[in-house]
C-alpha cells in the first residue's frame, strides 16, 4: 500500500481493524450457510416427497467412504484450529506445521472423493457417463443431487485449501499473534466442514442400516 | 359478471376490502396536502414544540390496521377452505393442459378440446393435470384459478348459476401461446346438457372413461399382473379407490387419484406392503389422458377377485 | 451537529482543488479507485445504462398493448420483451439502484468515516457487477430468453429458448455483487462509526441501510443456489424440479420465492431510508417516531423472511400452508404502516418548503401506502385465488417499484446532487419532472387495478377487445413517465456544466454529511467529526436558511 | 501442550466419538426417529466446532448474532416449507373426502 497501512487512514486504531475483518469473514460464512441451506432444502424436499425411495437410494452410497471423509475433516479442521492456537500463543513454527498438516488431510479427504467417484463410476451411477444404469427414476434423481451437492461442496474445499495455503505461505501470517489470516482461514474451514458435517447424514445415514 | 354463488362473496369481500384501503389511504392523501399548505415555509404558522412522538398513536394506527385486516382474513380464509372443500355430489371432469391447449374428459366418455359444456346448477369438480409445463386454469367470472402441474393433480370446483358461455384462459405464464390459450365455458340447461352428451358420445368416444379405461387396462398389460385371473403376486385394485393402502416402510395412504398416477407413473413412490417393487414405470409411455381413463376404470369398473382384501372403505364409494 | 464545522467556511477555489472529482482525471484513476464516492458515481452510470435498455423493453410493451391483436411484436418477441423488461429493471437497476450509488456515497459521510470498511471489496463488488452486466448485455444482444423474471421450472429446464442459461448466469454473478456490499455495510456501520455517534444518533438512512444489509447477505445466496440448481437442471437435468424423475417443480417455488420476497423488500427498504431524510429535511422538523420508524425498518428485514408462500396460493400449495404464510403476510403491513403514518406526522408543525426532493418524497408515501394496502388484498386467499397472475398484481408491485423506489431513488438523486457534484440544478425543472411523474404514473398503473379485477391475466401479448380502453389510458400514461425520467437526464447533466456552485448546505439540513464541502474532498473530511447531538435537531442548530434557486 | 492446545485435542477427540456413535446409531432399529438421532448428533458436533474451533467462546454477543443468524434464517426456511410438504395430503388441494 502506497498510502500509509490501511489501518491508520481507514480505522482508528489497528484493533478495530482486526474486528472488522472477522465480523466481515463471520458475514461472509452465515451467506454461505444460506447457500447451502438450499441444498439442504432440496433433499429435504426429496425425503418428504419419497421417503422410502429415499431411503433406498441413500443404502447404495459407500457409507465407509463417507465415514472416512467425515473423520479426516473433523481431524482436519481439529488441526486449523490448532494452528490459530499456536500462531496467537506466538509458536509460528507449530502455526506451519498444523496447518500443512491441516492442508494435507483436505488433500486426502479430495482423494478418498474421487476414489469414491470413481466407484461410483464403475458401479455405472455416474449419471451421464456410457454406463449409467438406475434401478428407478428416483435413484437416478438421487445420484444427481448426490453428485451436485458433495461436487458443490468439494469446490469449497479447495477454496478452503487455498486459503491455508496462502495463510501457511505467509511468514507474516504466522508471526502474527492476533493471527488474522490464519484466523479467517480456519473459520472458512471450519465452515466447509460443518457443511459436510450435515452433508454427512443427509446422504450416507440415511440409508445406513444392517 | 358474477356467475356463481362464490363470486359474489369474492366481489364482496374485494368490494369491502377496498373501502378499507380507502379510509386508510385517504387521510393520508388529505393530511399530506393539508399539512403541506399550512405549514409551508412562506406562511406564518403555530410550529411551537411540534411532537416528536407518542407512543399510543403509533400503537393506535399500527394496531388498529392489523387487527381489521385479520378480520378479513378470517373471513377469506373461510372462502379459501369452501374453494377447496367442492361437494361429494360434484360431477367430475378431467382436464389435461399442454403447451397452449386444453382437453376436457367427460366422465361419460365425451371429449372436447378448448371447450367445456356443463350443466346449470349442478357442482362440477375439474381434476386437472399438466403434459409439459406449469399451466393455470382462470375462470374471471366465478372468480376462481387453479395452477395445474405436471406429474400431480390438482382440483377446482364451480357451480355455474346461470346459463351461457363464459371465457376461460390460462393465468400462468407457459410460453410462446400463452396468451391465446383460452377457450369457452358453455353452461346449459340440463336436458340440453343431456343432449349434447348423447350426441357427442355417439360421435366422440363410443363408451364412457371407464370403459376406454378397461381397454387400455388390457393393451398396455395391466391385466397380466392386476386382472382377476392373474396368479402374478400383484395388488388387487377392484375397490381400492378411496381406501387406505398399507407401504413398505409402515406408514398408509389413501389410494385416490394422486396415489394412483404415481404408481402408474412412478412404481417405486409408494410400493404397497407385501408385494416385491417389480412393476415397470409407464413414466414415458403413458400419456396423462390414458393416466385419467385406466383411473376412471379402477375407480369404477375394475371387476372384483374372488375376495377382497382391504378394509372397509374409508368414504362411502361414489355411484356413478 | 458538530462542535466543529469549519468545512462550510472553506475556500471554493480550495474545495476544487480537493474535490474528489479532481483527485485524478485519468480512466485508470477512475478504473481503480478505492474511493467510494467515485465507485458510487460509476455505479450510477452504470444502472443508468440498464435503466435504459429496461426502459426501452417497457416502452416496447406498453405500445404492444395499445392494441388488443398482436401487430407490433410477435409472441415471442413480446415474451422476450418483458422477460428482458423485468430482469433488468429487478437485478440490474432497481436492486442496486439506491444502496449502490445513494448508499455508497452517503453510509461512509453521514456516519464520519473516511470510507467503507473493506474499499477494495467495494471496486471488485462494482466489477462484478459489471461482468454481470455485460452477460445481461449479451443475453439481450442475443434475443433475450422468454421464461420472465421469475423462471419457473418446468418450463425455463425444459421448454425455454433463447440464452437462458446465460441469463441465469448473469443474474448469478450479479448476487455475489450484492452479497459483497451488504458485507461492506454492515461491517463499516458497526466498526467505523464516527466517535459520539451512538446507535441513536444514526440517521434513519444508515438503519434502513442496516437492515437492506441484512437481507442481502441473508437472502441472495439462496438466489446463488437456486439458479445453480436450475443451471444443472437444464444442462445435466439432474431432475431436482423434473416431476418424471420425481422432483418437485414446487420445490423450484419455494427456493425462488424465498429470495424473491426478501428481494422486494431490498427494493423499498433503502427508499424508506432515502423519504426519511427527505421528509425531515423538507419539513425541516425532527422524525415523528425516531426509535419506531428505525426498529420498523429491521422489523421489515426480518418479517419479509416469513411471507414468500404467498406467491404460491394457487401453485398447488397446500391449504394449510397457504394459511399461514397469509397470516404471515398481514404481520408485515404493521412496520410499513407505521413508517408512513410517521412521515406524515413528521409534516405537522414543519417548516415546509416544496422542493423536488420533498415532492418526490410525498408521492412515494401517497403511492407506497396504496401499493402497501393492495399488496394485504393479494395476502388474502379468496382475493388472490381471483387477481393472482393478473395485471392487479402487475399494477401492485409497480406501485411499490416504480411508485416507490425510482421516485425516492429520483428524490435521493436531486437531494444529494449538491453534494454529490458540486452543483446545483434547476429547482423549477425539478418541481416539474416530480409533478409529471407522479401524475404520469398514477394514468398508467391505476388502470391496471381495474384490468387486473376483471381478469386480464399477466404477460398477455393478446387481449379480449374489452379491455382496450384501460389500456390506452394505460399506454398514454407511460408516455408521460417516460418524459418525466427522460427530463432530469437533461437538467441534472446540464447542471454539471452550468449550475451554479453549491455551499456545503444547500438545504440547511443537519447529518454529517452536510458539515464537509460539496464535493467532498477525497477523505471525506479534513477532521474527524465528533457527535454530540441526536438526529435532525433541526429546532436547535437550524434556522431555514435558503441559498439555493 | 498449553491448556488451550489441550482443550482442542479434547475437543477433536470428542468430535471423533459423535461420529462413531452417530454411525453406531445408524444401524439400530430406530424406525423413524433414525433421521432425528442422525441430525441432532451433527448438531452436537456443528455446536462444538462453532463453540471451540471458531471460539465462539471468546467472541462478543454481536459475532455469536451473526453466526446465528445464518442457522436461525435456516430454520425459517425449513420450518415454513415443511408446512407445505407435510400437509399437502392432509388437507389435499382436491380434498373431497
Amino acid at each position: 500500500m502506497a498510502e500509509q497501512s490501511r489501518a491508520e487512514i481507514q480505522f482508528h486504531n489497528i484493533d478495530r481493524q482486526r474486528e472488522a475483518d472477522r465480523l466481515g469473514m463471520l458475514v461472509f460464512l452465515a451467506s454461505e450457510i444460506m447457500l447451502f441451506g438450499g441444498v439442504f432444502l432440496a433433499a429435504f424436499s426429496l425425503r418428504m416427497l419419497s421417503p422410502d425411495e429415499y431411503v433406498s437410494a441413500s443404502s447404495h452410497m459407500k457409507l465407509w467412504h463417507g465415514t472416512a471423509n467425515t473423520a479426516i475433516l473433523l481431524a482436519s479442521s481439529m488441526l486449523a484450529a490448532l494452528a490459530v492456537e499456536m500462531a496467537s500463543s506466538s509458536n509460528p513454527k507449530w502455526a506451519g506445521r498444523c496447518l500443512w498438516s491441516a492442508v494435507g488431510l483436505g488433500i486426502v479427504f479430495l482423494g478418498v472423493k474421487a476414489h469414491e467417484y470413481y466407484l461410483d463410476y464403475l458401479d455405472g451411477k455416474l449419471p451421464g457417463a456410457a454406463n449409467a444404469h438406475f434401478s428407478s427414476e428416483f435413484e437416478q434423481l438421487f445420484s444427481n443431487f448426490y453428485f451436485t451437492a458433495t461436487g458443490l461442496h468439494a469446490l469449497h474445499v479447495t477454496g478452503g485449501l487455498a486459503l491455508l495455503s496462502t495463510a501457511a505461505l505467509r511468514r507474516s501470517a504466522r508471526h502474527d499473534c492476533h493471527a488474522i489470516l490464519i484466523g479467517n482461514a480456519a473459520l472458512y474451514w471450519h465452515l466447509v466442514d460443518i457443511v459436510w458435517i450435515f452433508l454427512y447424514p443427509t446422504i450416507y445415514l440415511a440409508g445406513a442400516s444392517a | 359478471m358474477a356467475a356463481s354463488a362464490h363470486a359474489d362473496q369474492v366481489d364482496l369481500l374485494i368490494g369491502t376490502f377496498g373501502v378499507l384501503v380507502a379510509l386508510l389511504t385517504i387521510p393520508i392523501f388529505v393530511l399530506e396536502t393539508v399539512f403541506a399548505i399550512r405549514y409551508r415555509t412562506s406562511r406564518e404558522a403555530d410550529r411551537e414544540h411540534a411532537p416528536v412522538g407518542s407512543n399510543w398513536l403509533e400503537f393506535s394506527w399500527a394496531g388498529i390496521p392489523f387487527v381489521l385486516i385479520v378480520g378479513f382474513f378470517v373471513w377469506s380464509t373461510s372462502i379459501f377452505f369452501q374453494i377447496h372443500r367442492p361437494p361429494p355430489e360434484a360431477m367430475q371432469i378431467n382436464v389435461v393442459a399442454k403447451q397452449w391447449m386444453w382437453k376436457f374428459q367427460h366422465a361419460q366418455g365425451a371429449a372436447e378440446i378448448n371447450e367445456l359444456h356443463v350443466p346449470v346448477g349442478q357442482p362440477v369438480q375439474l381434476m386437472m393435470t399438466s403434459r409439459d409445463v406449469i399451466h393455470s386454469l382462470f375462470l374471471p367470472n366465478f372468480r376462481i384459478k387453479q395452477d395445474l402441474l405436471p406429474g400431480r393433480y390438482t382440483s377446482l370446483w364451480f357451480e355455474a348459476r346461470e346459463p351461457g358461455s363464459y371465457d376461460f384462459r390460462c393465468a400462468e405464464f407457459c410460453g410462446t401461446d400463452h396468451s391465446v390459450m383460452g377457450g369457452r365455458l358453455v353452461v346449459m340447461q340440463p336436458e340440453d346438457f343431456a343432449a349434447w352428451l348423447e350426441r357427442h358420445s355417439e360421435f366422440g368416444a363410443s363408451a364412457t372413461l371407464a370403459e376406454l379405461g378397461e381397454k387400455l387396462f388390457r393393451d398396455v398389460g395391466c391385466s397380466g399382473c392386476h386382472g382377476p385371473a392373474s396368479d402374478v403376486n400383484a395388488p388387487q385394485l377392484a375397490g381400492i379407490f378411496g381406501r387406505p393402502v398399507g407401504l413398505s416402510d409402515g406408514t398408509t395412504i389413501i389410494a385416490d387419484e394422486q396415489y394412483l398416477h404415481d404408481s402408474i407413473m412412478l412404481p417405486n413412490k409408494h410400493i404397497a406392503a407385501g408385494y416385491p417393487p417389480i412393476m415397470p414405470t409407464y413414466g414415458n409411455v403413458l400419456e396423462p389422458e390414458q393416466v385419467n381413463a385406466l383411473v376412471a376404470y379402477i375407480r369404477f369398473g375394475a371387476p372384483v377377485r374372488k375376495e377382497p382384501e382391504f378394509g372397509a372403505p374409508l368414504r362411502k364409494r361414489r355411484e356413478q | 451537529m458538530t462542535a466543529a464545522a469549519i468545512d462550510t467556511e472553506r475556500e471554493p477555489e480550495d474545495i476544487e482543488r480537493t474535490s474528489y472529482l479532481r483527485a485524478g482525471y485519468s480512466l485508470r484513476s477512475w478504473l481503480l479507485t478505492t474511493d467510494h464516492k467515485r465507485i458510487a458515481i460509476l455505479y450510477l452510470i452504470s444502472i443508468t445504462f440498464f435503466f435504459a435498455i429496461a426502459a426501452v423493453a417497457a416502452a416496447l410493451i406498453r405500445l404492444e398493448l395499445v392494441t388488443p391483436e398482436g401487430d407490433l411484436l410477435s409472441h415471442e418477441g413480446y415474451n422476450r420483451a418483458f422477460s428482458i423488461h423485468g430482469i433488468m429493471m429487478v437485478w440490474f437497476f432497481l436492486i442496486p439502484s439506491i444502496p449502490n450509488t445513494i448508499g455508497n456515497f452517503m453510509i461512509p459521510l453521514m456516519i464520519g468515516a473516511r470510507d467503507l470498511a473493506f474499499p477494495r471489496l467495494n471496486l471488485l463488488s462494482w466489477y462484478i457487477f459489471m461482468v454481470a452486466g455485460l452477460f445481461a448485455l449479451f443475453v439481450v444482444l442475443a434475443g433475450g430468453v422468454d421464461t420472465g423474471w421469475t423462471f419457473y421450472t418446468p418450463l425455463t429446464t425444459m421448454y425455454a429458448n433463447g440464452a437462458v442459461v446465460a441469463t441465469v448466469l448473469a443474474v448469478f454473478i450479479s448476487g455475489f455483487s450484492t452479497i459483497l456490499t451488504g458485507l461492506n455495510f454492515i461491517v463499516t456501520i458497526h466498526k467505523l462509526r464516527a466517535p459520539g455517534m451512538t446507535w441513536s444518533r444514526l440517521p434513519l438512512f444508515i438503519w434502513s441501510h442496516y437492515a437492506v444489509s441484512i437481507i442481502f447477505v441473508l437472502a441472495t445466496p439462496v438466489l446463488a443456489i437456486t439458479l445453480l440448481l436450475l443451471a444443472a437442471e437444464r444442462i445435466f437435468g439432474i431432475g431436482v424440479f423434473d416431476p418424471s424423475l420425481g422432483g418437485d417443480p414446487l420445490l423450484f417455488q419455494h427456493l425462488f420465492w424465498f429470495y424473491s420476497h426478501p428481494a422486494v423488500y431490498i427494493m423499498v427498504l433503502p427508499a424508506m431510508g432515502v423519504v426519511s431524510e427527505l421528509v425531515t429535511s423538507g419539513a425541516h422538523k425532527k422524525i415523528f417516531g425516531y426509535w419506531f420508524v428505525a426498529y420498523a425498518s429491521i422489523a421489515i428485514a426480518v418479517i419479509a423472511f416469513l411471507v414468500w408462500g404467498h406467491h404460491m396460493f394457487v401453485a398447488g400449495q397446500s391449504v394449510l400452508a397457504s394459511t399461514v404464510f397469509s397470516f404471515l403476510s398481514i404481520a408485515v403491513a404493521v412496520p410499513s404502516a407505521i413508517k408512513v403514518y410517521n412521515w406524515t406526522a413528521t409534516l405537522y408543525k414543519g417548516d415546509i418548503a416544496l422542493d423536488a426532493p420533498l415532492l418526490y418524497a410525498m408521492g412515494f408515501i401517497g403511492l407506497f401506502v396504496v401499493g402497501g394496502l393492495t399488496g394485504l388484498m393479494l395476502a388474502m386467499l379468496a382475493i388472490d385465488v381471483h387477481v393472482h397472475d393478473t395485471y392487479f398484481v402487475v399494477a401492485h408491485f409497480h406501485y411499490i417499484m416504480v411508485g416507490g423506489s425510482v421516485a425516492a431513488f429520483f428524490g435521493a438523486l436531486h437531494y444529494w446532487w449538491p453534494k454529490m457534484t458540486g452543483r446545483l440544478y434547476n429547482e423549477v425543472l425539478g418541481r416539474i419532472a416530480a409533478l409529471l411523474m407522479i401524475i404520469g404514473f398514477n394514468l398508467t398503473f391505476f388502470p391496471q387495478f381495474l384490468l387486473g379485477y376483471e381478469g386480464m391475466p399477466r404477460r398477455y401479448h393478446v387481449y379480449p377487445p374489452e379491455f382496450q380502453v384501460l389500456h390506452i389510458f394505460s399506454t398514454a400514461g407511460a408516455g408521460m413517465l417516460g418524459v418525466a425520467y427522460l427530463m432530469p437526464m437533461f437538467y441534472l447533466l446540464w447542471s454539471l456544466r452550468f449550475g451554479k456552485r453549491a455551499p456545503a448546505n444547500p438545504w440547511g439540513a443537519t447529518g454529517l454529511e452536510w458539515t464537509t464541502s460539496s464535493p467532498p474532498p477525497k477523505h471525506n473530511f479534513t477532521e474527524q467529526p465528533v457527535v454530540i447531538r441526536e438526529p435532525y435537531d433541526y429546532h436547535l442548530a437550524h434556522p431555514r436558511s435558503r441559498e439555493n434557486g | 501442550m498449553s491448556a488451550g492446545v489441550k482443550r482442542l485435542l479434547v475437543v477433536g477427540l470428542g468430535l471423533q466419538v459423535l461420529l462413531a456413535a452417530t454411525v453406531a446409531a445408524s444401524f439400530l432399529p430406530l424406525g423413524p426417529f433414525k433421521p432425528w438421532v442422525g441430525y441432532g448428533i451433527a448438531v452436537a458436533k456443528a455446536v462444538l466446532v462453532l463453540w471451540f474451533f471458531m471460539e465462539m467462546r471468546k467472541e462478543g454477543g454481536l459475532v455469536r448474532l451473526a453466526t446465528v443468524a445464518a442457522f436461525a434464517w435456516l430454520a425459517i426456511m425449513f420450518a415454513l416449507t415443511a408446512s407445505d410438504y407435510l400437509s399437502r395430503s392432509w388437507i389435499a388441494a382436491y380434498a373431497d373426502v
